[in-house]
């Protein structure tokens, strides 16, 4: 498997703070990667950077054999990148048709794709009409992740898709992914929820502090208490 | 503040508190009283609410429901200022200084603003020795007394969640109220601030509320928890016990496959 | 405040502010001696309303969009003003025919030229002196009063600081009359262009894509930016477009007083401030409505009471500040 | 003492030092060393505008608030001298009670103000203050029974402030001591001493809440500052100084006009004072207004110098004409705002 996104000695400063200090990690190809890490490890930041929505001050970021460190947000969308934000950033005044309206760059939604996707997100036909700021929490969860794939990306990069999200919401939304996942859509995708992770990843990077402590294949860490309580701080027992 | 402050009068209390953002219920009816002498760690996954409860409680935010009391009095309508001044006291999660002023004038303004002396326009603020002299033995506990004439927005990330701590000691509360203090943390500065939270603990009248994601801090800190999930409250007790329920098993640690 | 809320013409969810424009001229009918003075009245602060209208719509635009507030918007009235008189006076033989179509087409050639300079000075005041200052609210009113200062000073150099007399276009002087009914004619056109100018806004911003990525770059700029689209490209095109309904007042202000002055850009700016404040800083919609009660109030106030006019529109403002503390329709956002 | 003169906060840099010096050592002694009304009405309003553009530092330096309103409170302590002195006659009685009457009205319609509007977010209370103060303005011109009207008040003052009166038999220093000398007088000291009183308020415990509020006011809030009750009695402090600017300034005309204080030409000059001397440093206010009210005597001559050396060059001629000197401020303005937001008081002290 190639590496379609590779990051190595990305840093990033926000004002006086210095976020990621030397990230590298890679994202194969059609794939799912999970970021994992602590709150405040630099997970968000990390997207933020491949989006060109923060500027890397070093490194390079390699996506699809070219280095798009530096490159404007829009430039960086246009090579065929999707961004599902943390705050999901739906336009609440915008229907859920004309959001997805404006994704469709390259024109007119393209009708077997609307389909599939209203298979795979029943609400949004449901709602099609309304203003998307009266869907749910895990309606515009679904609608934003929509709005990333209503035309073929190469890569989606998804922030926290289950925070807040009820449990049956969640399952729901795993379908999807794994849906997804059929399609050989390759996605990196930061999370917080394990098990969420773990039913999804083929492989993981771990953040902390602004840098990378651990990469491999998931099945490794799924395996192993002792590395996921190291790097996560995952364990009921140890306390006790 | 006149009231008594024995360990079974709460010092503050939740009642029915509810917020919603539009069609998102973030906090859900939630009920707790918190007793002085105690450490309660609040609990529960990303997006569970926790942060929202406690802008709920330190008045950030107005709920759309409920109420909050402290020391029994109904405070649900003032404004975050006042609840400083009637003695909550909190460090916030992302840090939230002035960027633009020294580390010791940070600590210094806190100190002021317990001294009771902000409108105090004809006296020049640098004849106040005793308001300085306190500013340094709070950034003195914290361990950044060689920082004091940095610009706040210079400090390293670390340093900064000590200013933060720095800033509620000085505020002298009743009640603290920690979000997330160690999250970004280097290792080895994280004793510094556990240790701290301990020394709190040991004066024996304060009331803590701490919300932290790392287990062995909390099992290690407090002596009771609560479980928010999904902005309802869906658990409460002894940390041994509390860690050890289902519910909590799947709720929050989202470990029911736990093989 | 519900976030959800639509800010923009025609998608108004709230309907109670709307209903503030008919109560106020029901209020002042029986406070009017005779109903043909009522009609007089009510469509002269129609027609007010709507050249206020025109002027503010940009700036409000413009601060929805963008969160700039424009404090030099009056000089590019002011200078859209300059450009009628500099169009208008040497074609004084197609005003002075009697023609409407020659006075229409010298009116046009005005409006063209007017909005095709503020337009222009619009796109240069973007780049040069506002684009370092975004997200800087304190910088920004003090870069722009800078602005201005600089501005009515050039235009002092440029036209010089003599009052200049602008007639309207013979067929456009007098009144259409209908029995105790006077309605001057400019007033109507005033009420035309004005309609036309929110009708373009409405179908811009509800039917075509540009208007779409607009209402998206409204709500959350970076979003749109990362789907693809270079939204800082549509906000300069919105602030030049916002610069050029300025010049676009300018003109048609200018020709209902007839006279121009360096100073009359920031007259009228105390006027669509307090109808911005009043629709809500940044809706469009809330502008439109601010405008008409504003121009109403004017001219129903200007009748009964003529000093305090402008105190009657400030009392407005306050009441509706007491009513809704951020104006009509307060844009949630940032 | 001059610490506690200047509550501990110094110019910190030779040259402003000197600067400084020099402003006010011309000032104390105008009336001998530049003898001649001219210069002696340009010494006054110096005086005044330190105290006009210090008390406005105090919000927009200070306390990052952005108000139009300045003039309408300078305005209302001249008309209160003027009212008082037209409707009660020449007497300290009269000249006391206007005075009075002006503080209560500003400081009121200040807090009424502050408490409305200063919630809200700076652009929204720009734009109240700005219709407001051109409410007033017309008001002023409108209730012209009260005021005068556009033509203002010109009125009388008490015998000892008349230029007739004389105090001293023979001439002192080459100048005749009269009335105008002790109006000029009372202006330097009561401007001066008020300057050194903002300056106090500026480094005192309730300043430095100003400057915390002004940096984060949200973490101001949450370690027990409610933010709109300082910003209300800021603005109200600066008010109250501004109506005694407006004072002193209609001691001194012995008229009160619309063009003189209630104006938007003189907010505008008080922006460019403030921002040209250097915001939130005060003593920005006093080069700023000695620098201004000077360019705006004698610049114009000199640009008409200029203007007729470029004679037949198309434009240029127009743009350094007398009238457009403030076309020149307003770059030098845009560029203070963007280079130096210190001004020059800030260049000054950044070169030590």
């Amino acid at each position: 498997m190639s590496n379609l996104l590779a990051l190595s000695g990305v840093n990033t400063r926000i004002g006086h703070y210095h976020i990621l200090q030397g990230v590298d990690f890679v994202v194969p190809q059609g794939g799912f990667t999970m970021l994992l890490g602590r709150n405040g490890a630099g997970k968000t930041t990390c997207l933020r950077t491949i989006m060109g929505l923060w500027k890397a001050s070093a490194g390079r970021i390699d996506f699809d054999g070219a280095d798009i460190a530096g490159r404007s947000t829009p430039a960086v969308a246009q090579l065929g990148i999707g961004y599902v934000p943390e705050s999901m950033g739906i336009f609440a005044g915008l229907t859920v048709r004309e959001n997805l309206t404006l994704a469709a760059r390259d024109g007119p939604i393209d009708e077997k794709r609307l389909d599939w996707m209203f298979g795979l997100f029943p609400a949004l036909k449901k709602f099609w009409h309304l203003p998307a700021g009266h869907l749910s929490g895990g309606q515009k969860q679904m609608l934003a992740i929509a709005r990333a794939m209503i035309e073929p990306r190469k890569l989606l990069l998804v922030d926290e898709p289950t925070k807040g999200l009820a449990p049956a919401i969640i399952a729901h939304m795993v379908e999807a992914f794994r849906e997804l996942k059929r399609t050989d859509t390759t996605i990196l995708l930061v999370e917080q929820n394990f098990n969420f992770a773990r039913s999804l990843g083929d492989t993981v990077a771990v953040m902390d502090s602004g840098r990378i402590v651990h990469s491999g294949n998931m099945g490794e860490l799924a395996g192993n208490e002792a590395l996921q309580y190291r790097l996560l701080g995952l364990s009921l027992d140890a306390h006790q | 503040m006149s009231e008594p402050r024995s360990g079974e009068h709460p010092v503050l209390e939740t009642h029915g508190l509810t917020i919603r953002f539009g069609g998102h219920v973030a906090v859900n009816q939630v009920s707790c009283a918190f007793r002085p002498d105690t450490l309660t760690a609040i609990v529960g996954p990303n997006g569970a609410g926790k942060t929202t409860y406690f802008n709920l409680i330190s008045g950030q935010l107005r709920p759309t429901g409920g109420r909050v009391t402290l020391y029994g009095e109904d405070i649900t309508a003032l404004p975050a200022s006042q609840r400083t001044r009637r003695g909550i006291g909190r460090a916030f999660q992302l840090t939230n200084l002035f960027p633009q002023l020294s580390v010791l004038e940070n600590v210094r303004l806190a100190v002021q603003s317990h001294a009771g002396m902000g409108l105090n326009l004809f006296s020049v603020w640098s004849g106040h020795v005793e308001l300085i002299e306190r500013a340094e033995h709070y950034l003195h506990r914290v361990k950044l007394t060689e920082r004091r004439d940095t610009l706040a927005s210079a400090l390293a990330h670390g340093d900064q969640r000590k200013l933060e701590l720095a800033i509620l000691l000085a505020l002298d509360p009743d009640l603290f109220m920690f979000d997330e203090p160690t999250a970004g943390m280097s290792v080895d500065e994280v004793p510094v601030i556990l240790e701290l939270i301990h020394e709190i603990k040991s004066q024996g009248d304060k009331t803590i509320l701490l919300v932290e994601h790392k287990m062995d801090v909390v099992s290690s800190l407090a002596d009771r928890i609560i479980v928010l999930h999904q902005g309802e409250l869906v658990a409460d007790g002894e940390p041994a016990t509390v860690i050890a329920s289902p519910i909590v098993q799947q709720a929050y640690l989202g470990l029911a496959g736990h093989e | 405040m519900s976030p959800e809320k639509d800010e923009l013409p025609g998608a108004v969810l709230d309907k109670s502010p709307l209903a503030l424009i008919p109560v106020i001229a029901l209020v002042a009918l029986p406070l009017i001696p005779s109903l043909p003075t009522w009609v007089t009245l009510t469509v002269a602060g129609l027609a007010m309303g709507m050249m206020i209208f025109i002027m503010a719509s940009g700036l409000t635009l413009v601060f929805g969009l963008m969160d700039v507030m424009n404090f030099a918007h009056g000089a590019f009235i002011t200078i859209g003003a300059f450009v009628a008189t500099s169009v208008l006076l040497p074609l004084a033989g197609w005003t002075r025919a009697d023609s409407l179509w020659m006075n229409l087409a010298a009116m046009l050639l005005a409006v063209l030229a007017a909005m095709a300079v503020t337009g222009a000075i619009g796109l240069a005041f973007e780049r040069v002196i506002i684009k370092p200052v975004y997200g800087q609210h304190l910088k920004q009113i003090l870069i722009t009063m800078g602005g201005l200062i600089v501005a009515e000073q050039l235009i002092l150099a440029i036209w010089g600081p003599d009052m200049i007399a602008l007639p309207k276009p013979v067929t456009l002087r007098g009144s259409f009359i209908f029995g105790d009914i006077v309605i001057e004619k400019y007033r109507v056109l005033a009420v035309l262009v004005g309609l036309a100018v929110f009708a373009a806004m409405f179908l811009v911003l509800n039917r075509t894509r540009v208007g779409l990525l607009i209402r998206a770059g409204v709500e959350d700029s970076e979003m749109v930016e990362s789907l693809g689209y270079r939204i800082r490209r549509v906000f300069i095109g919105v602030f030049a477009a916002g610069s050029a309904l300025a010049g676009l007042g300018g003109v048609m202000w200018a020709l209902y007083q007839e006279t121009v002055t360096s100073a009359m850009g920031m007259h009228v700016m105390i006027l669509i401030f307090i109808v911005i404040i009043i629709g809500g800083l940044g809706s469009v919609g809330g502008c439109f409505i601010g405008s008409l009660l504003v121009g109403l109030m004017a001219n129903y106030v200007g009748f009964l009471a003529p000093k305090i006019a402008l105190g009657s529109n400030i009392l407005l403002m306050v009441l509706i500040l007491l009513w809704r503390p951020q104006g009509l329709y307060p844009v949630a956002k940032r | 003492m001059t610490r506690r003169l200047l509550s501990g906060d110094y110019p910190r840099s030779r040259m402003l030092a000197t600067l400084l010096l020099l402003i006010l050592a011309g000032l104390a002694f105008a009336p001998f060393a530049f003898p001649g009304t001219r210069s002696l009405d340009v010494a006054a309003k110096v005086c005044v505008f330190i105290l006009l553009v210090a008390s406005y530092d105090l919000l927009l330096g200070y306390t990052g608030i952005v108000s139009f309103a300045h003039t309408m409170f300078f305005g209302i302590g001249a008309y209160g001298i003027a009212i008082a002195a037209t409707r009660l006659g020449p007497t300290w009685g009269s000249l006391v009670l206007g005075s009075l009457v002006a503080l209560a009205c500003s400081a009121l319609l200040s807090l009424l103000i502050g408490m409305l509007s200063l919630r809200v977010k700076t652009i929204f209370f720009a734009m109240i203050t700005l219709a407001v103060a051109s409410f007033f303005a017309i008001l002023a011109s409108q209730l012209s029974g009260f005021t005068g009207g556009e033509d203002g008040l010109t009125y009388k003052l008490p015998q000892l402030l008349l230029p007739g009166t004389k105090l001293l038999e023979a001439p002192l220093f080459g100048v005749e001591i009269n009335g105008r000398i002790v109006s000029y007088y009372i202006v330097f000291f009561t401007a001066a001493a008020l300057f050194l009183a903002l300056l106090r308020v500026v480094n005192s415990p309730f300043g430095r809440v100003l400057q915390a509020i002004r940096e984060n006011d949200f973490r101001a809030e949450a370690i027990g500052y409610r933010s709109v009750i300082y910003r209300s009695v800021a603005n109200c402090v600066a008010a109250l100084a501004a109506s005694a600017a407006g004072i002193l300034y209609a001691l001194w005309l012995r008229y009160a006009g619309p063009d003189t204080t209630l104006s938007f030409d003189i907010m505008i000059d008080i922006l460019l004072m403030v921002v040209i001397g250097g915001m939130g440093t005060m003593y920005g206010a006093v080069v700023g207004a000695t620098l201004f009210v000077i360019a705006q005597t004698y610049l114009q001559d000199l640009m008409k110098l200029a203007s007729d050396a470029a004679a037949g060059i198309p434009l240029l001629p127009d743009l350094v004409h007398p009238d457009r000197w403030l076309l020149w401020l307003g770059i030098l303005f845009i560029l203070s705002v963007y280079r130096f937001p210190a001004g020059i008081v800030g260049k000054l002290r950044g070169r030590q």
